[in-house]
């Protein structure tokens, strides 16, 4: 695997230097310039792609002290080929809130993760946090020192809350209907102990979209997903749609004929959207966003329950609170987090994500358990089969 | 005195329906062109060769004596060339090839109390099952409240103003032998209270693992009884199916202060526009209140109106529903939204509300 | 219960006589002219809305000779009080295809079951038997004799194939894609033995219907469901669909905005259909009949599986072949018939009906056991969880 | 040398967003008043006082090492007052005050070898997971399939040519980090054989009730092996998912024969026009082929070529497979239907046609 001079001779992986996208082979080199670990991560990795299987041990638990996660252990079964990643762990770095950064912050994570690691990272990993990647048991300590001296700190793994995050919303994003970068941050703030102790049953994730276009996928990979939408009437702008209509766009072919409550109407001239059956799709908006906008009424609806397909299949959220006003939604929050955990930590099972809890024991009882009232927006429809557990020992349940 | 044995008929099949066909239907058998309707009840369906057919259909409670049979008969001699048929909700049809005989047809119908109608977007005939006149099993009567609820829609049987077909369904326990399930409107005998065992009698007619085997929900566990081998039921597990009771007579579910009705709405059979779907549950429980059972009249007919008001033309139950959204349903009917509507059965997390669609 | 005079005083049930709507109890005092098992009938009958509970007793076997299906047996439960309907079984009387009748051959079932039994009938039962209503066991066997002379048998009830029942169809429909009458009575005639000798694992139930409209209910209330279709294009008759515009009907919106799959187009003169995206659902068909008909090239789609919700919810048939010409429809049924009905035989459990094997089983397997090769019209979609159980010891099955 | 100790730090959490802010979004923070696309990749957004931002959004193997970083830092010092963030799909994104530092930028990008684009109808970057540089658990790489598959689309990221938005993820076990069960079109790597036991190993460090009870289809049993209390797997009922491995190293799946991957389609997160749906079955299998996986990348190209070409405007791809359905999709793409795609999981009935909507 490596030649006379100790530098990897890694035929497969050099084929991953061709082609215009950019290349993660050349970033493992360009660190291999100033990091041994990164050879023999080359190394390990070009005897991964000849026997097609990956050279990682499960891993093992490692961490900095007081705290339960954001370590994730790693360690290699050729330690003796390859030394310098016999311990690759990495370290997830909670991000700020919508991913921004000034030049000196990246270069201030850059040098130390240069002095402790591998200089290897991922911007970001798939819940948000920096990743971190490969180092060693006893440079996580170090590590850490310096992170949180420099104003950062770890981020979440095991049975914790995750890393939230959330889309770039009112910091950009014209659609924000409620302050995303603001919630994510309080929410990481709130419940730093339960994103570095584990005392969940398992792994909990907030994700916060500041519309139902949903840029940060909170309804697919948040067990509590936020998602921005308003609750009045979409800010119309005549003038602005017949500017549409004028350049060329097919008001009625694509905006009209795509909505999917198909309440809007166009003559030609004017455009009429019957709001009370508008579902805040965002379709008309995002196609023309100078002339239409959410209404002024903004808030967010509360979602429970995604997650990927281990054990009984994935979930993607299903509305809990149909609507909150956004100043009131951190309050909301809290206090609805509050019960849903105490209801987790109770009921739940080892490694049993809240979605999957709930439909083990159903949403009504999980409703009951957490202290709220049932309303038809939590379904897409009502029952349709007939095995209804009645309450109640007296005559007139169910009524 | 011995009589030589005669040779028992057996498995000779229902009779030919070509016996049963009037001449002109037999003519022009598979090549209809199309149909109009001329009024309510009387449809009229042109054949390529350019004949034509009247149908008459009159509403009938299916629960017939042979007097009213024979009565159907005798007015399909005077009328039909004596050729009628039933339909599948169980209406009567004369077959006509003479147009001047459908006004006469009809005063007669009329004046036996037999109304003509049931077509294209009329309420038609409520299918339904047997109730307390013929089956164990009922938790409640079925040609009773189907008589209530028709009495109370009789003028959407005669008439063809909703904005589609809307159909109405009645099964009087979970079997659902009216075929609820798919029904606009489905009015459904629920039970509400674990079954009884008898168990004496459960030793005697009994097998005791089928019984055990038969629970959906796995509610039925095995138990001595007076040191004798039973079965035992855990009441929180049991959702009143009834299914044990099919297979083991000592379990008996009725139970008079807790057996009534369930309303079940938006379910559809046709594949035109939508596909076939499944009806919701629209109110959980209604107490049974014989003879005239008015709560339930009450809620069909609510739900009709609101229906007729609020849908737009060719839009099923379900249809409409869909568009304005479940929230508004249950606003616009007044129906209360409650935690028995909230799936939790086998595919519940997939009727939860998994988007942000959402209407305010 | 009864007054002095042995009638059958019954308040209650005298308020169903009121109103429009045609009375069932009208029906019973009428055949209580004649027979005293209504006198009994009534008097159960209204203890019942008295008590709000059935008087029936559970059902135990009766029959008629060498049957073991079409009767069922019926006890009261105040025998003492009602001894004339002590039993009150009832008998499933075959109905020919699409429930056509002369009046002679309704008198003459009248005039049988007026002698041997209660007089009362259902017409029809729900899975479309002529329903003779309430007789004693030594009534069976002479009333089995009278109707087989008289040319009638008897449907089906208990583990066997059920009474096969059918729309209309050519008969008097002009959208009727197979002869549905034809199919069914052959059907019902070739089974003859399924029918009357309980040898299946559970019911069995066949439905014909001659187009996508269903009017038998087929898809949601039969095992085996054929529901007939057309494989080119909808006849179209332009002159027709322009007087449909001329005499008011707003085509844009009652049938293009209609049409599940937006594949027709009208600029307000001409009518477009795209058949190649046509999902053959009939709405357009049906609104306009003498514009639109179905395609010349006619057949029928099978499917399988439906029930009702017990044991483990309802099922509606799904497809199993997407499309069968007309003309070779009832080979293929036959000689698929007998392979589900092995299938069925061997894995079925007791009382699980054929939807409920699949189910449990799946449907690939299912295929495979019937020697049916998977195709996409099967499926609503593929699936959507990665659980897939790969076939064979090779290194490449699954490709 | 013994020092005093050092007050620790801990829980302070991540820095406060607002001091990354560009002033002028700090300044316009909840007053943008709507955006247009100069570029593909070039976004510009107007405040309601008139500001406008600029975006410049360039791709990024997200495995990124200091050294690119540091990069990344310079042009933001040079062209965007040292301010940039990173998008949900790892791209990084540099904010403009001034519209002339646009093309400046882009060329020093383009000459480090970052293109510009993913914006609106392009397609962005693949979300993605660890593969074989970092996770025990990997039926395939991640890093590198990605690296092909994007040199293969490379212009569909600079270009905004496609239908609708087209988002693909993957995923290199059934952990599914890349949350890719949701996307237009997912890879996943997927392992094809039950674990191999290693008793040794299990008895030292797995709690066997733990590792029965991991099994979603039930396929662990206890067994004694070698005298030692084990346990063993029925290979039949096992399905690969590695949730036993995941709670227990000592049940490890890797198989360099029949690992591989499998690619999902239609799936989409956004509420726009229809509502958050799961990505189904395309391909139940192609082999691991490194380092380029010519075959998936073949794959990946052909199903969005066809979808290019037959989609309408603002069709994801889900839609548009809804609209032309499934059959036409196997058709157009050339992809073999086969057993694997008919769901036999939990929901697997709902899933069937049940319907008599044929398309022929
Ligand atoms: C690093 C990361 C992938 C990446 O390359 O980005 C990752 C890596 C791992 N995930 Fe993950 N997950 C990562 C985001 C996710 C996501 C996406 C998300 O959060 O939006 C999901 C799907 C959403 C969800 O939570 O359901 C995800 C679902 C899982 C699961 C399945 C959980 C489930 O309930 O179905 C497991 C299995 C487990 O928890 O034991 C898992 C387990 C793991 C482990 C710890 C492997 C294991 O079994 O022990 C992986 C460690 C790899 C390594 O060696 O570094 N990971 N994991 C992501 C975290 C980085 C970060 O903190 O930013
Ligand atoms: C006579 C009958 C068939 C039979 O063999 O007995 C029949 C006959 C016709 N049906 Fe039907 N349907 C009959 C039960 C059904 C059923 C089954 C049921 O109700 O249990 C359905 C499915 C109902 C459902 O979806 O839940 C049914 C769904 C239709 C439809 C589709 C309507 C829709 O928009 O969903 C049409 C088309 C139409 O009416 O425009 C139709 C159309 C027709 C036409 C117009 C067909 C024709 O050209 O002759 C027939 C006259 C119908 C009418 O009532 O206006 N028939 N039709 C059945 C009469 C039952 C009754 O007495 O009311
Ligand atoms: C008479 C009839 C109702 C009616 O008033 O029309 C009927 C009556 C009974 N049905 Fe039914 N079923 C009748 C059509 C149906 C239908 C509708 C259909 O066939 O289209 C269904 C729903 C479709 C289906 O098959 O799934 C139906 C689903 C059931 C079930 C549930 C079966 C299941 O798999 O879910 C049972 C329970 C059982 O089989 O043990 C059942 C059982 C029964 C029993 C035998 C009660 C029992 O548990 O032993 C009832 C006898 C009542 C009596 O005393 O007369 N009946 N049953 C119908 C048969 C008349 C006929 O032959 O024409
Ligand atoms: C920057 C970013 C948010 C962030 O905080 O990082 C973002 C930003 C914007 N999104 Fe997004 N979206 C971003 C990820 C997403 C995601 C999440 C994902 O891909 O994992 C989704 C859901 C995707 C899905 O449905 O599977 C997403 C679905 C949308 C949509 C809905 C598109 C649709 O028709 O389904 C819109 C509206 C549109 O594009 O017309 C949208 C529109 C926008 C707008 C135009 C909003 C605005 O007014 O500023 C932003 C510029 C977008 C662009 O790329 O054209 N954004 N957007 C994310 C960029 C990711 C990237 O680098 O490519
Ligand atoms: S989710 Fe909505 S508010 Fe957030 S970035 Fe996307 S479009 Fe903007
Ligand atoms: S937001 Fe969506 S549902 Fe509402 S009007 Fe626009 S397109 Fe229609
Ligand atoms: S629905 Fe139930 S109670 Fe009614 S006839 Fe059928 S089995 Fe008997
Ligand atoms: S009624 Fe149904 S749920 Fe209750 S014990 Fe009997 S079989 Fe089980
Ligand atoms: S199913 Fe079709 S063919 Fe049969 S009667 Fe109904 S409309 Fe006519
Ligand atoms: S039959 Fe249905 S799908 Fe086909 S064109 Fe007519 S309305 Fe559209
Ligand atoms: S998807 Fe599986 S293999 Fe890939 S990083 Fe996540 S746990 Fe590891
Ligand atoms: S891989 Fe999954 S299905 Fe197979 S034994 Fe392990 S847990 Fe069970």
């Amino acid at each position: 695997m490596a030649d006379g001079n100790g530098k990897p001779k890694a035929q497969m992986l050099d084929e991953l230097e061709k082609g215009p996208w950019p290349s993660f082979v050349k970033e493992i080199k360009k660190a291999a310039e100033t990091s041994p670990v990164c050879h023999d991560l080359m190394g390990q990795l070009e005897v991964s792609y000849e026997e097609k299987r990956s050279h990682w041990k499960h891993g093992g638990i490692v961490g900095v002290l007081g705290y339960g996660g954001g370590v994730i252990g790693r360690y290699s079964d050729l330690p003796d080929q390859f030394p310098n990643v016999a311990h690759f762990h990495t370290l997830r770095v909670n991000h700020p809130s919508g991913w921004f950064y000034t030049s000196d912050a990246l270069r201030t994570l850059c040098d130390i993760w240069e002095r402790h690691g591998s200089g290897l990272t991922n911007m970001h990993g798939s819940t948000g946090d920096i990743v971190f990647l490969g180092t060693k048991t006893d440079e996580l300590e170090p590590t850490f020192k310096e992170l949180t001296e420099a104003g950062f700190d770890l981020g979440g793994s095991g049975s914790v809350m995750r890393t939230p995050s959330c889309c770039v919303g009112q910091a950009r994003c014209e659609w924000a209907c409620y302050d995303t970068m603001a919630a994510c941050d309080d929410i990481t703030r709130t419940y730093q102990d339960e994103l570095h102790r584990p005392a969940f049953p398992y792994k909990f994730k907030f994700k916060f979209s500041g519309c139902p276009n949903d840029c940060v996928a909170a309804i697919a990979r948040a067990d509590l997903s936020i998602i921005g939408t308003w609750r009045d009437d979409i800010q119309q702008d005549d003038a602005a749609v017949a500017e549409y209509a004028a350049s060329g766009l097919n008001i009625q072919k694509d905006v009209c004929n795509r909505c999917p409550t198909h309440c809007m109407e166009w003559d030609g001239k004017k455009l009429t959207i019957e709001n009370k059956e508008c579902v805040r799709c965002m379709h008309c908006i995002n196609v023309m966003p100078k002339a239409l906008r959410p209404g002024k009424e903004k808030g967010a609806a509360i979602l429970i329950g995604a997650k990927a397909p281990i054990l009984q299949g994935a979930l993607l959220s299903s509305v809990l609170i149909p609507f909150v006003p956004a100043e009131e939604l951190l309050d909301t929050l809290k206090e609805l987090v509050s019960r849903i955990w105490d209801f987790w930590g109770e009921y739940g099972k080892n490694r049993e994500r809240i979605g999957e809890l709930i439909q083990r024991v159903g949403m009504a009882n999980f409703l009951d358990g957490i202290g709220l009232d049932p309303v038809p927006e939590m379904v897409g429809s009502p029952r349709d089969n007939p095995y209804i557990y009645f309450q109640g020992k007296d005559g007139d349940q169910g009524t | 005195m011995a009589t030589a044995p005669v040779k028992r008929i057996t498995d000779i099949g229902p009779p030919h329906y070509e016996k049963f066909l009037h001449p002109m239907i037999k003519k022009n058998y598979g090549n209809w062109k199309y149909h109009e309707t001329l009024a309510p009840g009387v449809l009229c369906h042109v054949a390529e060769s350019g004949d034509r057919i009247y149908t008459v259909r009159a509403g009938s409670p299916r629960l017939l004596s042979v007097a009213t049979i024979r009565l159907f008969a005798d007015l399909a001699d005077k009328y039909s060339g004596g050729y009628l048929r039933f339909t599948s909700r169980n209406n009567v049809e004369f077959l006509l090839e003479d147009k001047g005989n459908i006004e006469p047809l009809k005063r007669e119908l009329a004046a036996a109390g037999f109304p003509v109608g049931g077509t294209n977007n009329a309420i038609s005939n409520i299918v339904h099952t047997q109730g307390w006149v013929h089956c164990h099993s009922s938790a409640t009567d079925a040609s009773g409240i189907v008589k209530c609820v028709m009495d109370a829609l009789y003028d959407r049987f005669t008439h063809e103003d909703l904005p589609a077909k809307l159909r109405i369904a009645l099964a009087c326990c979970l079997n659902m032998c009216g075929a609820v399930h798919c029904s606009d409107i489905a009015i459904l005998g629920i039970h509400r209270r674990p079954p009884k065992i008898l168990h004496e009698t459960l030793r005697k007619v009994c097998e005791i693992p089928t019984v055990i085997a038969s629970c959906p929900t796995g509610a039925i566990r095995s138990a001595t009884v007076n040191g004798n081998p039973s079965v035992e039921v855990v009441e929180e597990q049991c959702m009143y199916c009834g299914n044990c009771y099919t297979v083991c007579p000592a379990m008996p579910l009725n139970d008079p202060e807790n057996d009534g009705l369930s309303i079940w709405v938006g379910g559809k059979v046709s594949n035109a526009r939508s596909a076939p779907t499944f009806s919701k549950l629209a109110i959980p429980f209604i107490p049974n209140n014989p003879p005239r059972w008015p709560e339930v009249v009450n809620a069909v007919v609510n739900i009709v109106d609101v229906y007729a008001r609020n849908a737009r033309r060719f839009e099923r139950v379900g249809e409409w529903i869909d568009r304005i959204g479940w929230p508004r349903f249950f606003e616009l009917t007044g129906i209360e939204f409650t935690r028995y509507h909230i799936d939790d059965f086998k595919y519940a997390g997939l009727t939860f509300a998994r988007s942000a669609h959402l209407r305010y």
